[in-house]
Formats: structure tokens, C-alpha cells, sequence
């Protein structure tokens, strides 16, 4: 048969070169992406490193000092002299450390969600691929109920059930989340199982689990990564906008979106860097896992997702 | 508004010598990609008289689609043609603006493509995609244009036209969606017509359908026709002329009666020896050894020589375009044809 | 236990038809809730016989939708019969012990058509070869690098390659892996789905050289199913023709092209591509391939045959012996 | 046709009364449905009365069947703050939020559609390069932050637009719109913006990867085979395929808008149907909150209806039945 109008592409590859490494070498191949995962690394780094490079324990009440409060970026801390890079926040918490702290629970929680709901919802797509079925069209009916309603929507009234806490707001996470990782393991795990590979393997009496674990599904992979690193950015900014709202998180222990909300009523008298920084702090890392996953999608599969 | 008829002068039996419809002079397409430079059609030279048929024989990254696009100016980045002439009835192409080019395309020159499933637009119906066709080159009411068009799916054998205008792409088997495409592409009775595999994915009952009725219109219109294919059998029953070639370039070019029953180049010869019928039942087949070059990185002189059993030094340099007989040409220092078998 | 005569495959009246009425009443009462669509039902195979003995190579020809893939996938195993009964080696498929049908699963063996999809593209080409063969225990784990070796070999492949991954092969060197693979659990029959149709004329050539040596080397049996006539003509020593889900003619290489009987096959025949004929005159016979969705009544060709008669229209021709070992489903037998 | 449409027609109506009763469910498991129906702050006399009325002493599959009817009627409870009617009051605050979805709808396509196919066509064109470096920006900003530093930037600093409320309204067909009057206009632009920013991004993106996908083709190729001049290739070909995938997302996204709506009119405190819940959830009026899950619910289905019949109606291949 005659392939497309370009020449097959070089297939003399001179040693083994795996799949992923290939992917790897592509993801490389531009820069955007690196400087996007090199910046989230960095991110990811400085959270989990937070309480030993922080000045002070933002969620400590005794370390506060109220007459510190409201303090311009660059101002000197009364007592112990280290300045406020950032300045300070409505109850006096030095704003770098609170960011610090804010990121760790906002990194938590997005990624937290997002696997747990993977792994729930990979599973589940590829047992309601495999029975087939009324289990199938069951499973499928509520992965599609649950994706036609607005995921801050639902969040907001099962938090409005559940009560307010980081716990509830990922197990809210984790509850309308897994639907999206069901449904794309269900048609990628179908399409899989209808390619010929397939037929060979059962031709060879391999058994069906060991088919469905070893065969199909290292090849549904790729679009179930692609679909995490969205949803990761997508959870960390629900988890801000439901903190901003005053559902998520408790006031003593404020993520970045309670930050921001806190600083809102500051804004009129000017003091804008309450609600500033934090608010840069999630752009960046929301702005660093987009660009990580928007390359991770043109390098494992193209067509897949916009 | 009849289709305008064609002169019988035209005919296919005129010597070769009158102006041909189209030449081509040293063509070469390449692809300037990431990778690196893919030269996909390499210094190809052919010509096509009216009413005759030229069989354009290959395998797959031979290059033999590219020169087709090319000869239309579809090639698309990072594609580019990087040399070469196009003379359609005298005119270079390759100089003429976008806007010059499109009033020949679908108009004087028309291309039929490969893939039944996807040459018609699926989610319009089938008279929309014809008015447009006709539109594109006549100013005539849609009314008539859509005549038109009924009139000539009629004479390409199409049963009820009226209800195949009506339908959609995907109500269609793959044979007729293929006669649809090379309605379209008759709709202004070009001079020439470029086909790229048009029957590889139908059925033998369908393609040999096809076959006639292309063969009929060819005939009875003195359209020129060049037959993209890798089938020899298919070229040797519909053709007038053949070019074979490999990794690029045109390495054996004349009359089929030449080319397919004295092959001169090892390569015609190695293709023609692959085919089971040119072998004794149940015998091992005289295979090619090896496998086709990689574009990316072409071997100096003469593609071939890594498989040719007749390579010598001298095939280290790029063996010249020869004509080793009235008509037949070959790229090769040792061309011949081996002992038959 | 089995004589020579029993012949390795045998089908007795299969037939196969996909997406089943809705059955059980909540598919019904469903439907009449017009909460789901009702699933057309097609008939893809309809009561075929088949006989493949031993050491025999029986090519299967017929144009698309006219259900040799779905045959050589139930004789394969790899699809259920809808009705008939399928033996292998004279033992019904479906009346086996769960360990027999396991032995039996590997006696036969598939060769798919798509090099790129027939293997799985993020295994090692190793594992892909003898994954099959270490799970039934032709090898262990330290025979196993010189087994696949071997298997590589035999393919025409080398074995310092097997560390690789599918997509740094050609098509051509895939369809060896194919191969390979199907040899390493050591089977007796290889049906071969369309196996060089996606291939370019030399690599086909190559391919089917392999597929005679490893004959005569392995005495194995083929099922080759393909729409190219001349590499069945070349390759093989019987052929049946399948016209949307018929047979309708089968007899040896020689007498089939000879003395065609059923009109189909001579309009195949008459109208395949001949190298060795110049500037033909193209007779095509009319007519589409009707949908397998619904199949014309009676004799399946007869819209387009053009000695139909008022039989053909509703009566389905049966499949008769017409001379020593050729057998054609024509009424027009009848009359002579 | 018929068939599709009675068909999905049954599912929808199917997937309401699946809700009504997840809600009802819900209601019951969770708390004791009294205090959410009733309230705490009724003497004993009148609670007697209210669970009477409210049949909350009969069996639960009875109650369902009551609360089925009140919903039906539109009746569930009145709100503890307002004193009102619950779904009337929502009913009375919706056309503020459809008013601020669809003109951050109408923006998103405006503007993105356009980008996309300009960027699908010449991606190496810096312009495109730009355009998606900005579109993954703003695919990540934060909503509500982007709606702090426009109230801070346009309204405080610069002082050009108003930073909250929904100024002069004017009556069109019975309904308070305020994109008829100037000041209505400034007041909607920054909200509207915040809401948009979103889903251009979203939108551009889509198109881009529609074009990206659809150019390629074979009958691309074949359309201009045939002379067709490239404007008619653009838009008959190319736009009438990409726009399938892209129109059904956005009737997906209208739905989204919608939710989202619940930030966007808190922060400039737009009186929309987002507000009124945020503010319900805050003070524990869950018969608001029931009635706005009842209200949502059917918008969704219905939003669900227009996307499926959008994609009926656009693809040929699944309308016409029935292959050769």
C-alpha cells in the first residue's frame, strides 16, 4: 500500500529505544515544557521544604504579632529584625511563609485528588470495558451524569451537606473527578482491546486479567497522563476558589485562595499585595503544570483532548 | 451547456509527437522538516500527450504521490518544490500565482484521490460539493450547475443520479463515492486528469468497473491521463506508457510493451520477478533483497545499488538519464535485459 | 485415536451473525421505551463447511463483507460459533475440558494484516515472541533468550534485535515478528488474515518465500485468506471462494482456474488485473455488493449474475459436487 | 428523527426524576429533614403544624410522593431569610445570571472563534505562537483573582468602570436586561470580561485543535483540487468540520459559565441566581438551596438536550441513518 505522501519515517533505530524514552526525548525538544516542569519542580521543592526554610509557622497563632499587620513589602519585623519580603497579611503572617504553607495545601490537594481519582476511575473504566453490558451502560450512564453538571456546582453542595475542611474539599475532588479518568479509560481500553494485539495475545492463551494488566493497559496510559496533569491544574484552582468562598479550608490554617480572599477588603485602602502574591504564586504553578501537560498531550497523543 | 467536445485529432492513436499536454523537467519536491531534509522527488523528468495514459509505478516512498502534487501545486509545507519545470500546454506552473494556478485547478487539470472514505467532505451532501465544483469555474446558476452535475454522474454509469446528488458522503459504497470523485473531476473535461491509487482500496469487481469506465472517458474525450499505482498488473492492462520509480527518481521510463517486457533497469526487472504470477506455482519467488532507503539518509549514486546484483563501483556516482531505445529511457550504467526466465 | 483421513479443521454448518435480536425482555421493553436504538443484526458467516486436512494449504478468496475474516477468526478460536460445530483434530471445539481447550488454543495460530497493530507497541520484541511460548512452558527462563533467538532466526530476522521495540521496524520485518511469535508455541495450522496484502510487491515477495520454506521445513497447514487471486493461485493447493457469507465454489488450484464453475468466480477471474495482458477491454459486471445488513434472498449473487433466474431469486443454490472434488452452489448445474 | 428525539426526550425526563430523588435522599439521610424544611426557630405548636402540613410523619416513599408534587407545583418551602416563596425567588434572580453567562458566551466566540482558525492555519506564525503562549495563561488564571485585579486596576486605580452592583436595568419582553442602558453596560463589561477570559482561551484553543486536525484531510486536499478559492475551503470545508466539536462543547460550557457565575457575581455582588445560593450556603436557607439544585438540575438536562439535538443537526452522519 502506498503510505502517505511523506516517506515512512527512519526505522533503523540503533539500539532499544523504549517507548517512554522517546517520549522523553520528544517532551525535551521544547523548551517552554522544560522551563514549565523545571519551574514546577522548583515549586513542588520549596513547598515540601517549606517549614525549614520559612521564617515563621503562618498557622502558629502565638507566632503572630497583630501590630505587625498590614505591613508593605520590604517592611522589618518588629522584634527579631528579618524582613517581610512580601509584606505581611491582615492577622500580621508574613506572606512568603504563608504562601509557602498555602502552596503545600494546594499542591496537596490537587494532586492528592487527582490520583486517587485515577486510580478509581481507571479502574472502574476498565472493568466496565471488559464485562461490558448493563454493568457497562450502568457505569457509563453515571460517568456521564456526573460530567454534565459543573464541577464547582456539585462541589458547592456536597460541601454545603458535607461542612467546610480540606479533607471534604478533596473528598469532593476525588468524588466528581474520577468520572473523567472512567470514561477516557473506557474508550481507550476498547479501542486497545479491538486492535489486533489483542486477538494474538488471546490466540496464545494468555489469560484475560494478565491481557487487560500487561497489554492493555501500558497503551491506555498516555491519554490517562495527559487527562491528570489538567486535572491537577484544575483541582488546585477549585481548591482556591472554594477557599475564597469561605467553603474550603479553615481560617486559621488559610490556603491561597482564604489569602486572597482576605486581602480583598484591604484593596480599597490601597494595600494590594495581600491579594497580589498569593495570587501570582497560584498562576505560576497552575501556568507550569498547563504547560507540562499541554506538551506531555502533543507528545503522547496527539489527537487526543483540545 | 453541454460538456464541450472534444476534437477527434485528439485521439489516442496520434504519434507522440504533437505538443504534449503535459511535460515535466527535472522536478524536485522536498520535505524541509525537523529531521532534515527529505528529498522526496528527485530531478524527475516525464511527459504525457493527449489522450494517452501514463502508468506512474512505485513503491510506497518512491515518491511517486509527491510528483503528482507537485504537477498540481498542492504540496504542502514543510513540502515545497525546490526545482524543476511544470509545462501544462506550455506554461510553467511552477511560476504562476496562487490565483493562476487555481483557475487550472479542477478546471483544466483535475486529481482523483486514494482514500474513498475521505476525499468527499462528510458532512455535506453530495450535490453541494458538485455545484461548488462547477461553480468554481463557470458562472451558472446553481439550478443549471446541479444539471450539469446529474448529467455527468449519468456518464460515469451512476444509476438514478438524482438520488446519489441527494445523499450524503457516508450513504455511499467506497465505488461509488469513487465515481463521485472522478465525476467531480470530469465535471469541466480537463486536459489532464492526475489519479493517486484510485482503486488500491475497492474491490476487484468495483476497480475493474472503475477501470472501464476511466478507460471509456479517456478514450472517448483525448484527456490525458497519469495513473499513480503500485500495481503493475493494473498499469499493464490500462497504460500506454510507464515510469518506474524508486527512492525519488525515474529509473525506467518508455511504452509498456518496452518497459514491461524487456525491462532494462534491475529494479523493473526485480519488481516484475516479485510478482507470483511471473512465477512457476509453488516455487520460491525471485525476491528483491533488502529493503528501500531510508530519504533522511540517501545513499550516494544510485539508490538501488545496496540490492543490485549487477552493482559495481562505478554505481558509487548517479547513474545519468539514458535512452537505450526510441522512446525508452534508463538510469543505469548497466542497463540490459537479464536472461528471461 | 484419529485416522490419517481426519482432517486437522473441521466446520459443519457454521454460522455467525453479530449484534443478536434484543433477546431478554428488559432489551425489549427498553426499546418499546424508546430508551435504547435496536442493534441491526448482520449475518456474517451462514452455515459453511470446511475441511483443511493436514500438511494441505487452502487459500480462502472473496471481496470484503463477504465474511472470510470472521471464518478464519472461528476457526482460529478466537470467535465463538453462532450455530454448527467447529472440530479440531475431530473433537468439537466447545466440548473440550478447559485444559484441552488451552492445549487446543495454541494448535492454531493467526497472522493479522496490519504490521503496526498486530503488535503491542510498548513491549520489547522479545516478549512479544515468547511471552505465549514461556507461559505453556516450551521454554523457562534461562532457555529463553536462545529460544526467541531461534524463533527470530527462523523468521529471517536477527536476533541481536530482539531488545527492540515494535516501532523501530519496518512493515515487512513486523510481519516476521508475527510470525515469529506464531511459531514459538509450535502450532500446526497458521491462518493468515490478508498477511501481504499491506505490504509493498517486494517485501510481499519476501513474506511469501518465508511462508513456503517454513512449509516444507515444518510441514505446517495454511489457511490463507486473502483478496489477491494471484498469490492464492501461487501459494496454494485448494481454494474456496466466499461470496457474502457462501461459499460458493471450492475446488484445487488447477481445476478452479481451468474450469471456474460458479459465475462469481469466473467474473473474479475474468476481471483480475493480468500482467501479461496488454491494453484490455474491461467487461465489468454490474451492480454493488449488497449490505450483509440485508442480504438479497435466494442465492446471494443473483442481482448481479447475469444468468439469474426466477430460482436463483429464492432459492439457495446448495453446494454440490460438480466433478471429482469441485464443489460450486449453481442452479445453472442443474440444468446441464 | 422522531425516534431520536422521543428517545432522548424519555432519558432526560428519566435522569430528573433520578435527581429528585438523589435530592430526596439526601434531604433525609443527611440531618433531620425537619429543620431543613421547617427551621429551628419555631415554637413547639407551630412545628407540630409545619410537619403536619409537610407530611413529614408519614412513610418516607408518601413523603417522596408529596415532595414530588410540591416540586412539580413549584412549591419547596419557603426561604428562612427571605420569607419568600424558594423557587420564585430564584426564578426572579436567574435572567441576571443568563444575561452575564451568554455575554461572556457571546465574547468567548467572538473572539476566540476567529483566533483559533487564524492560529490552526499559520501555526508558525508569531502571531499564533503568541496568541497560544496566551491562551495557556489564561486557562490558568484563577477566576476570582483575575476579578480582584480588574476591580483593582479599572475601579480603583484607573476608576474608569464600576466595581460591583448592576446599575440601571431596562424591560425587555418582560424581563430586566441591563445591556439595553449605558450605565447597565459598564457595569456588566467587567464581570462579563472576568467570566470570559476562560472560556476564550478554552475556545481558541479548540478551534486551533479543530483546524490543526480537519486541515490534513484527504477532502481538503480534494476541495482544492477542484479550484475552490480558499475562502470557500475555509469556511464550507474546514469551519463546517471543526464547528461540530466546538459547538457542542460550548453549549457544555454555557453550563459551566453558569456555575462559575456563583464567584463572579459574589465578587462584583451581581444580583444573579450564583449569589443568592453562595449566600444561602453561608446562612444554612436550605430550602433555597433544594429548590437551586431542582432549578439547576433542569437547566442541565435541558442544556444536555440542546447539545445532543446541536450535534443531531450538525452531523449528517448521525442524523441520516442507514449505510449503502
Amino acid at each position: 500500500m502506498n503510505a502517505a505522501s511523506k516517506p515512512v519515517p527512519s526505522h533503523v533505530g540503533l539500539q532499544a529505544q523504549s517507548p517512554w524514552r522517546r517520549v522523553v526525548l520528544e517532551f525535551i525538544s521544547s523548551p517552554t515544557a522544560v522551563v514549565g516542569l523545571l519551574v514546577l519542580v522548583l515549586i513542588m521543592l520549596v513547598a515540601v521544604l517549606a517549614p525549614w526554610i520559612v521564617v515563621q509557622n503562618p498557622y502558629d497563632l502565638m507566632q503572630l504579632n497583630v501590630l505587625d499587620a498590614r505591613l508593605a513589602p520590604g517592611s522589618a519585623n518588629m522584634d527579631s529584625g528579618y524582613t517581610y519580603w512580601l509584606g505581611t497579611d491582615g492577622q500580621g503572617r508574613d506572606l512568603v511563609s504563608a504562601i509557602l504553607y498555602g502552596l503545600r495545601i494546594s499542591l496537596w490537594v490537587g494532586i492528592g485528588s487527582a490520583l486517587i481519582a485515577a486510580v478509581i476511575g481507571t479502574l472502574v473504566g476498565l472493568v466496565s470495558a471488559y464485562v461490558g453490558g448493563w454493568l457497562d451502560a450502568l457505569l457509563m450512564r453515571l460517568v456521564d451524569l456526573l460530567l454534565s453538571f459543573p464541577v464547582i456546582l456539585m462541589a458547592l453542595m456536597i460541601l454545603a451537606w458535607l461542612g467546610k475542611g480540606v479533607g471534604n474539599v478533596m473528598l469532593t475532588l476525588i468524588l466528581l473527578e474520577w468520572a473523567y479518568y472512567a470514561r477516557t479509560a473506557r474508550g481507550q481500553a476498547l479501542t486497545e482491546s479491538r486492535r489486533e494485539y489483542v486477538d494474538a495475545a488471546r490466540g496464545q492463551g494468555i489469560g484475560p486479567w494478565r491481557i487487560v494488566v500487561g497489554h492493555i493497559l501500558p497503551n491506555c496510559l498516555p491519554p490517562l497522563i495527559v487527562i491528570g496533569a489538567l486535572q491537577i491544574a484544575r483541582a488546585i484552582t477549585l481548591e482556591a476558589t472554594l477557599s475564597f468562598l469561605g467553603l474550603g479550608v479553615p481560617v486559621t490554617e488559610p490556603s491561597l485562595g482564604l489569602l486572597i480572599a482576605n486581602g480583598f477588603q484591604y484593596m480599597l485602602s490601597n494595600e494590594y499585595w495581600i491579594s497580589l502574591f498569593p495570587g501570582l504564586a497560584l498562576l505560576i504553578t497552575i501556568v507550569a503544570i498547563n504547560l507540562v501537560g499541554d506538551r506531555l498531550r502533543d507528545v503522547l497523543n496527539p489527537r487526543l483532548l483540545r | 451547456m453541454s460538456l464541450p467536445e472534444r476534437n477527434a485529432a485528439a485521439m489516442s492513436t496520434q504519434a507522440p509527437t504533437q505538443t504534449p499536454t503535459l511535460e515535466v523537467r527535472n522536478l524536485c519536491t522536498s520535505f524541509y522538516t525537523r529531521a532534515g531534509v527529505l528529498p522526496a522527488v528527485r530531478d524527475v523528468s516525464l511527459r504525457v500527450a493527449p489522450g494517452r495514459i501514463l502508468g506512474l509505478v512505485g513503491e510506497s516512498g518512491s515518491g511517486k504521490s509527491v510528483t503528482g502534487f507537485s504537477i498540481l501545486g498542492l504540496v504542502d509545507a514543510p513540502g515545497r518544490i525546490s526545482g524543476g519545470q511544470v509545462l501544462f500546454k506550455g506554461r510553467d506552473l511552477t511560476q504562476l500565482s496562487a490565483a493562476g494556478l487555481r483557475e487550472l485547478q479542477g478546471n483544466r487539470i483535475a486529481m482523483i484521490f486514494q482514500d474513498p472514505m475521505m476525499t468527499l467532505n462528510p458532512v455535506l451532501r453530495v450535490d453541494t460539493q458538485m455545484i461548488e465544483a462547477v461553480r468554481a469555474h463557470r458562472t451558472v446558476s446553481k439550478r443549471e450547475a446541479r444539471a450539469h452535475a446529474g448529467r455527468t454522474l449519468a456518464l460515469m454509469g451512476i444509476p438514478s443520479p438524482e438520488e446519489r446528488l441527494r445523499a450524503y458522503p457516508h450513504q455511499l459504497s467506497g465505488g461509488m463515492r469513487q465515481r463521485v470523485a472522478i465525476a467531480i473531476a470530469l465535471l469541466h473535461a480537463p486536459d489532464l486528469i492526475i489519479a493517486d491509487e484510485p482503486t488500491t482500496a475497492l474491490d476487484v469487481t468495483i476497480q475493474a468497473q472503475i477501470l472501464s469506465e476511466v478507460q471509456k472517458l479517456v478514450r472517448e474525450q483525448g484527456t490525458s491521463l497519469i495513473w499513480i499505482t503500485h500495481d503493475l498488473s493494473v498499469v499493464a492492462g490500462l497504460a500506454d506508457d510507464v515510469a518506474v520509480m524508486y527512492a525519488g527518481r525515474i529509473v525506467e521510463q518508455g511504452s509498456v510493451a518496452d518497459v514491461l517486457d524487456r525491462p532494462q533497469h534491475p529494479y523493473t526487472q526485480g519488481l516484475i520477478d516479485s510478482l507470483p504470477s511471473r512465477n512457476k506455482r509453488g516455487q520460491r519467488l525471485r525476491q528483491i533483497p533488502g529493503m528501500a532507503p531510508d530519504l533522511l539518509s540517501m545513499p550516494t549514486g544510485c539508490a538501488f545499488a545496496a540490492r543490485c546484483s549487477r552493482a559495481t563501483s562505478v554505481c558509487a556516482q548517479e547513474p545519468p538519464e539514458r535512452e537505450i531505445a526510441p522512446g525508452q529511457t534508463v538510469r543505469c550504467f548497466h542497463p540490459g535485459a537479464a536472461d528471461a526466465q | 485415536m484419529r485416522s490419517e483421513s481426519t482432517p486437522l479443521i473441521e466446520l459443519r454448518q457454521v454460522s455467525k451473525t453479530f449484534g443478536k435480536a434484543a433477546d431478554s425482555s428488559v432489551q425489549r421493553l427498553l426499546q418499546r421505551l424508546h430508551v435504547t436504538r435496536p442493534r441491526p443484526v448482520t449475518h456474517a458467516v451462514d452455515k459453511v463447511d470446511l475441511r483443511i486436512q493436514r500438511g494441505e494449504v487452502v487459500g480462502l478468496v472473496g471481496e470484503s463483507g463477504c465474511g472470510k475474516s470472521t471464518l478464519g477468526r472461528m476457526v482460529a478460536g478466537l470467535l465463538p460459533v453462532s450455530s454448527g460445530t467447529a472440530l479440531v483434530d475431530g473433537q468439537p471445539r466447545d466440548s473440550l475440558t478447559p485444559e484441552e481447550r488451552h492445549a487446543m488454543r495454541l494448535k492454531v495460530q493467526m497472522i493479522f494484516q496490519d504490521p503496526s497493530s498486530s503488535l503491542n507497541p510498548r513491549l520489547r520484541v522479545d516478549r512479544i515472541v515468547g511471552e505465549g511460548a514461556l507461559l505453556h512452558g516450551l521454554t523457562d527462563k534461562h532457555g529463553f533468550d536462545d529460544y526467541v533467538s531461534a524463533q527470530l532466526q527462523r523468521a529471517g530476522l536477527s536476533p541481536q534485535l530482539r531488545q527492540r521495540y515494535p516501532h523501530q521496524f519496518s512493515g515487512g520485518q513486523r510481519q516476521r515478528i508475527g510470525i515469529a511469535r506464531a511459531l514459538a508455541v509450535q502450532p500446526e495450522l497458521l491462518v493468515c488474515d490478508e498477511s501481504v496484502a499491506a505490504l509493498d510487491v517486494s517485501i510481499q515477495a519476501q513474506i511469501l518465500n518465508l511462508f513456503m520454506d517454513l512449509r516444507d521445513e515444518l510441514g505446517l497447514t495454511y489457511l490463507f485468506i486473502s483478496h489477491d487471486l494471484g498469490v492464492v493461485e501461487h501459494l496454494c493447493d485448494r481454494v474456496v471462494v466466499m461470496y457474502l457469507g457462501r461459499v460458493v465454489e471450492s475446488a484445487s488450484v488447477d481445476d478452479l482456474f481451468a474450469r471456474a464453475n460458479h459465475p462469481y468466480t469466473q467474473a473474479l477471474l475474468a476481471q483480475i488485473p493480468r500482467f501479461d495482458v496488454r491494453s484490455t477491454r474491461y467487461d465489468a459486471i454490474q451492480g454493488e455488493i449488497p449490505s450483509p445488513l440485508n442480504p438479497p434472498a435466494g442465492c446471494h449473487f443473483h442481482p448481479r449474475c447475469p444468468h439469474a433466474t426466477a430460482r436463483c431469486r429464492e432459492e439457495v443454490p446448495a453446494l454440490r459436487e460438480v466433478s471429482p472434488n469441485h464443489l460450486s452452489a449453481c442452479h445453472l448445474n442443474d440444468l446441464s | 428523527m422522531i425516534g431520536w428525539t422521543l428517545r432522548r426526550l424519555t432519558q432526560s425526563f428519566l435522569v430528573v426524576l433520578l435527581m429528585t430523588l438523589v435530592v430526596f435522599v439526601g434531604l433525609n439521610a443527611i440531618g433531620n429533614p425537619m429543620d431543613i424544611l421547617v427551621g429551628e426557630d419555631l415554637n413547639q405548636a407551630e412545628r407540630l403544624q409545619a410537619i403536619a402540613h409537610l407530611g413529614l410523619d408519614k412513610p418516607l416513599w408518601e413523603q417522596y410522593l408529596i415532595f414530588l408534587k410540591g416540586a412539580v407545583h413549584g412549591n419547596l418551602g419557603q426561604s428562612f431569610v427571605y420569607h419568600e416563596d424558594a423557587m420564585r425567588l430564584i426564578l426572579q434572580r436567574l435572567p441576571a445570571t443568563f444575561e452575564l453567562a451568554f455575554c461572556a458566551l457571546f465574547l468567548a466566540v467572538v473572539i476566540g472563534v476567529p483566533l483559533g482558525m487564524f492560529a490552526g492555519t499559520y501555526p508558525d506564525h508569531p502571531l499564533s505562537r503568541m496568541m497560544m503562549a496566551a491562551s495557556i495563561v489564561g486557562f490558568s488564571l484563577p477566576a476570582f483573582w483575575v476579578a480582584l485585579m480588574m476591580i483593582m486596576l479599572f475601579s480603583i486605580k484607573l476608576g474608569w468602570l464600576p466595581a460591583s452592583g448592576r446599575g440601571e436595568t431596562r424591560e425587555l419582553f418582560g424581563v430586566q436586561w441591563s445591556w439595553l442602558t449605558l450605565d447597565g453596560l459598564q457595569h456588566l463589561l467587567l464581570p462579563a470580561l472576568n467570566l470570559a477570559l476562560f472560556k476564550i482561551s478554552l475556545v481558541l484553543r479548540l478551534t486551533r485543535a479543530g483546524v490543526r486536525e480537519v486541515l490534513p484531510q484527504e477532502f481538503v486536499k480534494f476541495a482544492r483540487a477542484k479550484g475552490l478559492s480558499p475562502m470557500r475551503v475555509m469556511c464550507m470545508h474546514v469551519m463546517r468540520n471543526t464547528m461540530i466539536p466546538v459547538v457542542t462543547v460550548l453549549a457544555m460550557e454555557l453550563g459551566s459559565t453558569i456555575a462559575y457565575a456563583v464567584v463572579t457575581e459574589s465578587i462584583f455582588s451581581w444580583p444573579g441566581a450564583g449569589k443568592l445560593i453562595l449566600d444561602s450556603i453561608n446562612m444554612l436557607d436550605r430550602p433555597v438551596v433544594v429548590a437551586y439544585l431542582m432549578v439547576v438540575v433542569v437547566i442541565f438536562v435541558v442544556l444536555n438536550l440542546i447539545v445532543d439535538g446541536l450535534y443531531y443537526l450538525l452531523d449528517p452522519r448521525v442524523r441520516v441513518e442507514g449505510s449503502r
